[in-house]
């Protein structure tokens, strides 16, 4: 499946080939950078062994596109069947994907998305839609409290990283219109630590704030933390809207101290498997898998928590 | 007036003031402290338990400077700390008891003195370049914070170990009290035994200080180890505070605010003679600048580049040129100060101003 | 004063410098004639270094001004100085030791080919300049790898490269020994009589006499006179210089009684086959209670290396030492001192001083060191002693605080013995430890030594003034190509019989 | 001492028969180097094959450029923290203008420019206004990356025809390949090299690391040199950004963080010293290169975890520093 391109005859003999039955895939993660991703990589290392007929390959890019490039370079050299990656950004893959794509391997993409005009550099993407989540997010706010004139503050993830643009936007998207208004909005670079200090900051700022949108679970558990050292009920006093969904953020939001979670699912594994086979087999396969996201209020967390896997 | 100007500390708590008084405009009732639940409440309570690990690492930062070195490496033991103590009070049966949480305590501690102790042989005994040696532990020990809590976030519930990141005493926060305290002994024991001397003087000319029998290779191996414990002590009270281990995130760029620190206080990165109160400050200062953007309302998009028009302002005003303007300027008449080449000039004013 | 038969071509007049609140220099004045060489007499910061820089445009006088070539100057540095005809050798190396020879030489009026550096010509013009001062070293070499004295040479040879009127050398004899000074002035009036004028700083009265057409003396900062050098009797000039008549000078002619030490003592430091591979051959020396050792020798001879395997500050490959009859290891400068082994790097600047440091805890950091840093010495002690050295060696400015590096070369030695004396040691080894101390000082600092001998105290002493040497010492040790080729005993011993030793037997 | 006859014949002589000891780290890293390809060679399939190596050189081209900067700064005793950021900065500027259909012929200059202000303020910054060089270069890492938010927060991609075309030119002889980036950095190398040694502003680079007050007092433009030097490493800063623009033919505002470690790092392992004075360009190439094969030894190795990732890189530049640290004292 893999003589081709410039590369001269690059090592046939280690990747087997999908003729012997087993497909080898090569996996280059962004880094990993938080819990989710944990549980991404962790999904990903369960799903794809040897008894389930595969053989992964897989590097931690340590969140730089050139390591990435670089692990991709290298899966092309070794010859692999398939290669899959998270890319650390949208922009900038064309050249390797050609690569790839003249040396005859497929590519797919996982979690999230790059920004290319030649849809036929990769196969798929597998992924969630982080403007979803945020809509999700903001519809649920909207539905709840509209027309209270809740005043909301926002804890925004990394600045410049793709969830973070996409999930504000879809939030802001979403109570356009509505009485819910943003008056604070600060970054947490997705921790807790920061969410906290961050949140801190916003009590001693407003002395009305009504909402919280945390752009993830652990900085909406920071500002937890904050609340209640300021005397006050998360959950009650100061609602709390997150995305994300990790048993953490689930066990609060059963507690009532958060009050709306939407998901982001990092389990891709399993649809990695199924499309990579498909992919390797020929088959015809959909250019965008949008994961299914759920949202959970308290009720659907305390039936989902027992099984949670992450 | 020229005496206060001239006095080490007199930009740092310049800059303090003027951030404080920044955010009492944004938000007038920010200087407000009040006791609730029995005890203190309010932004600079709050300011003054964030500056606690920080001031933690500052202090360790600080002693290995004044040797002429650095410490990288203890943001990543900042993340060990945490990992060892939540791994340890999470996987035993009881983390309510106080024996657990002193055995957690006890084994994060440990390990930390002995990444410490590692970073101090391959500076000292090895003879490698300290931004190098410590490099290593940087890179790796995030690794093995990571293998620790298998890469995910530890979370715990601790009430005795709650108690060190949001704990009060005496109305006070316990972070802010043990940080504090820790610092005033140490500041204490290196001012008043001669070992403040003594790593000046390894500082300032460690072939000197050999041939005088000072004890070079120690000294150097001591303050990293002693690096290496307060960043351990650092990291529980990160931890404690959200009461989870972020093998990732905790302690992230910590040695960079701890630098900025040491620098803001007035310790020339040279080594040599350094200044713990102005590392206080320093702390204080950067704790009290991270407020500030969300009190004053900064943009997460332009936060980078007020922190670097702050950090630039304080280090210019700072600066032994600014410093030797001022002080002309308020010491004798313009007329007769000397012609402006010739002070630029000058090649002994690079540090005997400084301070 | 005299003849003006040339017009000055460096004239400084009125001359004030302020480090506040010590006012370094105050209304000096200063003429430099073309083809002269004008000796700046004074002693240990008396403000000729200060007056120098002045000159070049490090340090900024308050008030007077500066003529050069009849034209009133502020030059902005040594560099603009230097463009104008005036190269300066400062009072300590002030070289990169990181660079080669050549580049130490040529290095801002390098050759060049093809608008870059050229270096083969570079390395080609360095060996002719290092020729001119008699020195046969490789210009290729790095600088770091040669020994001060020969450093020293390299910066007179870079004084002198390009076209200067006005070459200032301040201490450039300090560690010279006399072929070396022989040389250097034979370059020196050769300079003066192609109508370079030169001012010269030196201790060394004889060399001043030798050298000198005119002199200007210094004294606190304050101008004393100008004067032709033929025409002003030593001990006058030392009057100026001190203001005091010169008993202190013919006090330490006889300070040394060289009683013989009782036989079968033991020694108190034993070396046997003591030595280092590509330092000093094995040597065997004995040291005595009570006993001031010299060594003699060339420069280069291996003196500093071999003060260095004595104490500690390298570790030799070869050989035991005894102390006191007992076994003893000397592997870290640390283990020296628990012996009582104290020694005085003749790098001042890159092994002694703690330049950062004040007077107060440089003098106190070997004591402290020894003690550990537990045990802090209790400051009233700290101070009486620092008080008392301070007072005993003349250290000025008498200001405990002070930091070090504002002291003049002479009085940052001073602080450097004065550490030593505090560990009170039963050893101790002076490398090159009157080097830059004014006549004055000098006096005391032998006196001092004799004293400490005299109270028991063992002391090896090292100095490339060779009278001195003979001088002080019961017994001489010489070196030749860092081999221990003879010992003498220092009584009888002459200076014609010890310059025979150092050369070989006269065979040169 | 001796006549000058006879001193003139062994100094002809004195073709250097030992190695000097300034190149021992050199000599060191690159001992180490070669070791490492032989071990890698014998552990793994393909690894010492043209493509790998053509690949270390194209992945690294961006970071041989920043070392090369980084080392000038160095040299003279300084430090530049700032390089990683305002690489970020030249890529976003770049692909923002060229977004903004600027043509390629003004933005190149332009992203590289920025970089040069940059430096330029930091040199005046440290030798003017005596900022310590950490602090100027963190307020200057700061600022850089602060811009790249108010620019363009989000990644913007560039599909300018000629950039990319300039961009994606590669040479291919046998199984080596030179893209446009490599050859873009081995002339800034070789540059780097003939400043540093033919330069008078090169040698006084040395002369200011080795001692600045000395090298004021020997009347060398002291100066002039340390502002130069930190121009010298923005621009290259500035450059890189260019080169990792080409690399990934998009502009973002979060490259290259902590990407001024892997530069530091790169040339203290190539054998500077942080305290200036010594070491060489070359060395800093060699050390770029240990550091990129230390991550192809990582994807070599196929199956780490994250953590593991982190913990053989730890070790393997352990590994590098200590036996080339053992090296180049086993000669002295
Ligand atoms: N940078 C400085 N700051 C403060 N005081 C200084 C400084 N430089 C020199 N001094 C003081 O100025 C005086 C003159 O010093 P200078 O170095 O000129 O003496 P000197 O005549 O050269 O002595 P020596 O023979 O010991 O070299 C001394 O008291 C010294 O302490
Ligand atoms: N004229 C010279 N030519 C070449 N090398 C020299 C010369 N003078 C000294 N050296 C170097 O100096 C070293 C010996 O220095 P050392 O300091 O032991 O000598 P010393 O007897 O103490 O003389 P001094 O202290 O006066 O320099 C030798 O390694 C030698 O290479
Ligand atoms: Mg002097
Ligand atoms: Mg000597």
């Amino acid at each position: 499946a893999s003589d081709a391109g410039g590369e001269p005859a690059a090592g046939g003999e280690t990747s087997g080939g999908a003729d012997d039955g087993v497909i080898t895939l090569g996996f280059s993660q962004v880094g990993a950078e938080s819990g989710w991703r944990a549980a991404n990589t962790k999904s990903i290392q369960d799903t794809l062994t040897v008894d389930n007929g595969f053989e992964l390959k897989f590097s931690d890019a340590q969140q730089k596109q050139e390591n990435q490039i670089q692990a991709i370079r290298s899966y092309i050299t070794q010859g692999v069947d398939v290669i899959a990656f998270s890319p650390v950004v949208e922009t900038g893959w064309d050249a390797v994907l050609q690569e790839a794509k003249s040396a005859g391997i497929p590519v797919i993409l996982t979690d999230r998305a790059v920004d290319s005009s030649d849809e036929t550099l990769y196969e798929s993407f597998i992924g969630s839609d982080f403007v979803k989540e945020g809509e999700m997010a903001g519809e649920w706010v909207v539905e709840q409290y509209d027309g209270e004139g809740y005043q909301a503050v926002e804890l925004q993830g990394t600045t410049g990283a793709a969830p973070a643009i996409d999930r504000k936007e879809g939030f802001e998207s979403a109570i356009e219109g509505s009485d819910v208004e943003i008056i604070d909005s600060q970054t947490g670079n997705f921790t807790r630590a920061e969410g906290k200090t961050v949140m801190e900051g916003f009590l001693n700022k407003h002395d009305d704030i009504d909402l919280v949108f945390a752009h993830n679970d652990d900085m909406g558990l920071g500002a937890i933390e904050a609340i209640e050292a300021a005397g006050m009920t998360p959950g009650e006093d100061i609602k709390i809207v997150t995305i994300d969904a990790v048993k953490d953020g689930m066990q609060a939001l059963v507690d009532g101290k958060i009050n709306y979670i939407v998901e982001c699912n990092p389990l891709l594994g399993p649809d990695l498997a199924e499309i990579a086979q498909k992919v390797v087999a020929g088959e015809e396969v959909e250019k965008r898998i949008v994961v299914k996201d759920e949202a959970f209020d308290q009720a659907a967390a305390e039936e989902a928590l027992p099984t949670r896997e992450y | 007036m020229t005496n206060l100007l001239r006095h080490h500390l007199f930009w740092p708590v310049a800059a303090l003031v003027a951030l404080l008084v920044a955010n009492t405009v944004a938000s007038p009732g920010f200087l407000a402290i009040t006791v609730r639940d029995g005890h203190l409440f309010g932004a600079p309570i709050d300011i003054l338990r964030t500056t606690a690990p920080l001031l933690l690492v500052a202090l360790g930062m600080t002693l290995v400077i004044a040797t002429r070195g650095i410490d990288l490496s203890v943001g990543a033991v900042v993340a060990v700390s945490g990992a060892v103590a939540l791994s340890h009070i999470a996987s035993s049966p009881n983390p309510d008891s106080p024996v657990t949480v002193l055995t957690a305590i006890g084994l994060a501690l440990a390990l930390c003195l002995v990444l410490g102790v590692w970073n101090g042989f391959l500076v000292s005994v090895l003879g490698i370049q300290p931004i190098i040696a410590t490099l290593i532990l940087m890179t790796a020990g995030r690794g093995v914070a990571m293998l620790i809590t298998g890469g995910m976030i530890t979370t715990v519930n601790s009430a005795p170990f709650k108690v060190l990141g949001s704990g009060f005493w005496l109305g006070l926060p316990v972070a802010a009290v043990l940080a504090f305290g820790v610092f005033a002994v140490v500041a204490f024991v290196v001012r008043r035994t001669a070992l403040g001397m003594l790593l000046e003087a390894t500082g300032i000319n460690p072939a000197a200080s050999r041939l005088s029998g000072v004890r070079s290779k120690t000294l150097t191996w001591t303050v990293y180890a002693a690096a290496g414990l307060f960043a351990g002590l650092a990291g529980l009270l990160i931890s404690a505070d959200t009461m989870a281990a972020d093998a990732n995130n905790a302690g992230l760029f910590i040695e960079l605010d701890a630098i900025l620190a040491v620098v803001i206080g007035g310790t020339a990165l040279s080594g040599g003679k350094f200044n713990l109160s102005g590392t206080l400050v320093g702390a204080l200062v950067i704790a009290t600048l991270e407020r500030t953007v969300t009190v004053v309302g900064i943009s997460p998009l332009v936060t980078p580049l007020f922190m670097a028009l702050v950090v630039i302002a304080v280090t210019l005003l700072q600066s032994p040129r600014m410093r030797e303007r001022l002080t002309a300027a308020t010491r004798r008449p313009v007329a007769t100060t000397p012609p402006e080449p010739q002070s630029a000039a000058r090649p002994d004013s690079t540090e005997v101003k400084a301070r | 004063m005299t003849q003006q038969t040339t017009p000055p071509v460096v004239e400084m007049t009125g001359i004030s410098v302020e480090f506040p609140p010590v006012k370094a220099l105050d209304g000096v004045d200063l003429h430099l004639r073309p083809g002269e060489i004008h000796a700046l007499m004074g002693e240990n910061g008396a403000g000729k270094s200060t007056l120098i820089k002045a000159l070049t445009g490090i340090h900024s006088p308050t008030e007077g001004t500066i003529r050069v070539d009849g034209v009133e100057r502020r030059f902005t540095g040594p560099a603009d100085a230097r463009a104008h005809g005036v190269s300066t050798v400062y009072q300590e190396v002030n070289l990169c030791g990181n660079l080669t020879v050549a580049e130490n030489i040529m290095l801002g009026a390098e050759p060049r080919r093809l608008g870059g550096l050229h270096w083969r010509a570079m390395r080609r013009q360095a060996a002719t300049h290092l020729e001119r001062m008699g020195l046969s070293i490789d210009p290729a070499s790095s600088l770091g790898s040669h020994s001060l004295a020969v450093q020293q040479l390299v910066a007179i040879c870079r004084a002198t490269v390009g076209d200067c009127k006005v070459l200032i050398l301040d201490e450039p004899t300090s560690s010279l020994d006399t072929d070396e000074v022989a040389h250097l002035f034979t370059v020196m009036r050769a300079l003066r009589d192609d109508g370079v004028a030169i001012l010269f700083v030196s201790h060394f009265l004889d060399q001043v006499y030798e050298v000198s057409d005119r002199m200007t003396v210094l004294r606190n900062g304050r101008l004393v006179g100008e004067f032709i050098t033929a025409d002003l009797p030593t001990h006058e000039l030392v009057q100026h210089m001190i203001g005091r008549s010169m008993d202190v000078l013919e006090a330490a002619e006889h300070v040394v009684e060289r009683a013989g030490r009782p036989a079968g003592t033991t020694p108190l430091l034993q070396a046997v086959g003591l030595g280092r591979k590509g330092s000093v051959q094995p040597f065997d020396l004995e040291l005595y209670e009570g006993e001031v050792v010299g060594l003699a020798g060339l420069l280069g001879s291996g003196r500093t290396e071999l003060a260095r395997l004595l104490t500690g500050a390298d570790r030799a490959d070869a050989g035991q030492t005894r102390m006191a009859g007992k076994p003893a290891r000397l592997r870290t400068p640390r283990a020296a001192m628990d012996l009582g082994i104290a020694y005085t790097s003749e790098d001042r600047k890159g092994e002694g001083v703690v330049d950062g440091l004040t007077v107060r805890e440089n003098i106190v950091l070997g004591l402290q060191a020894r003690r550990g840093w537990m045990r802090p010495l209790p400051r009233k002690q700290v101070d009486e002693l620092v008080a008392s050295y301070i007072e005993q060696l003349g250290i000025r400015p008498a200001d405990p605080e002070a930091l070090l590096r504002n002291l003049s070369g002479g009085n940052q030695q001073k602080v450097l013995l004065a550490r030593w004396l505090a560990t009170a040691p039963r050893l101790l080894v002076l490398d090159e430890p009157t080097r830059g101390i004014d006549v004055g000082a000098k006096a005391e600092i032998q006196k001092l030594v004799a004293d400490l001998a005299a109270d028991g105290m063992s002391v090896v002493f090292i100095s490339a003034e060779l009278e001195e040497v003979l001088r002080i010492s019961h017994r001489i040790a010489v070196l030749r190509d860092r081999r221990k080729v003879a010992e003498i005993d220092g009584g009888g011993a002459t200076m014609d019989q010890v310059v025979d030793l150092i050369a070989g037997g006269g065979a040169a | 001492m001796t006549t000058s006859a006879p001193a003139r014949a062994p100094r002809a002589l004195k073709i250097p028969t030992r190695l000097d000891r300034r190149y021992l780290p050199v000599v060191g890293t690159f001992v180490v180097l070669a070791l490492m390809l032989v071990v890698g060679g014998s552990r793994y399939e393909n690894f010492v094959s043209p493509a790998v190596i053509s690949n270390l050189f194209i992945n690294n081209a961006h970071l041989i450029v920043l070392a090369v900067g980084m080392t000038f700064v160095i040299l003279t005793g300084g430090i530049d923290l700032s390089v990683g950021s305002v690489l970020a900065l030249s890529t976003v500027v770049t692909a923002a203008l060229l977004q903004a259909g600027w043509p390629p012929a003004v933005v190149i200059p332009l992203a590289v420019g920025a970089g040069t202000v940059i430096g330029l303020a930091h040199g005046v910054m440290v030798h003017y206004f005596q900022v310590q060089p950490f602090v100027a270069t963190l307020a200057g890492m700061f600022f850089a990356r602060g811009l790249c938010f108010v620019i363009a927060p989000e990644s913007i991609a560039i599909d300018e025809a000629s950039f990319v075309s300039l961009a994606t030119w590669v040479q291919i002889f046998g199984g080596w390949r030179m893209s446009s980036g490599v050859l873009i950095a081995l002339i800034v190398v070789g540059a780097g090299f003939l400043v540093l040694h033919f330069t008078r502003f090169g040698r006084t680079v040395y002369a200011v690391g080795g001692g600045e007050q000395s090298a004021l007092l020997m009347g060398l433009p002291v100066a002039r040199t340390k502002v130069l030097a930190y121009v010298v490493s923005g621009t290259c800063a500035g450059l890189g950004g260019l080169l990792f623009a080409m690399y990934s033919q998009s502009g973002y505002s979060l490259t290259g963080v902590a990407m001024e470690l892997d530069a530091i790092a790169a040339v203290v392992i190539g054998g500077t010293l942080l305290t200036g004075g010594t070491g060489f360009v070359l060395g800093s190439v060699l050390g770029v290169l240990v550091l990129g094969l230390i991550q192809t030894i990582i994807t070599f190795e196929g199956t780490l975890s994250s953590w593991w990732t982190k913990i053989v890189i730890g070790v393997l530049l352990l590994i590098f520093v200590a036996v080339q640290r053992v090296l180049s004292l086993r000669k002295t």
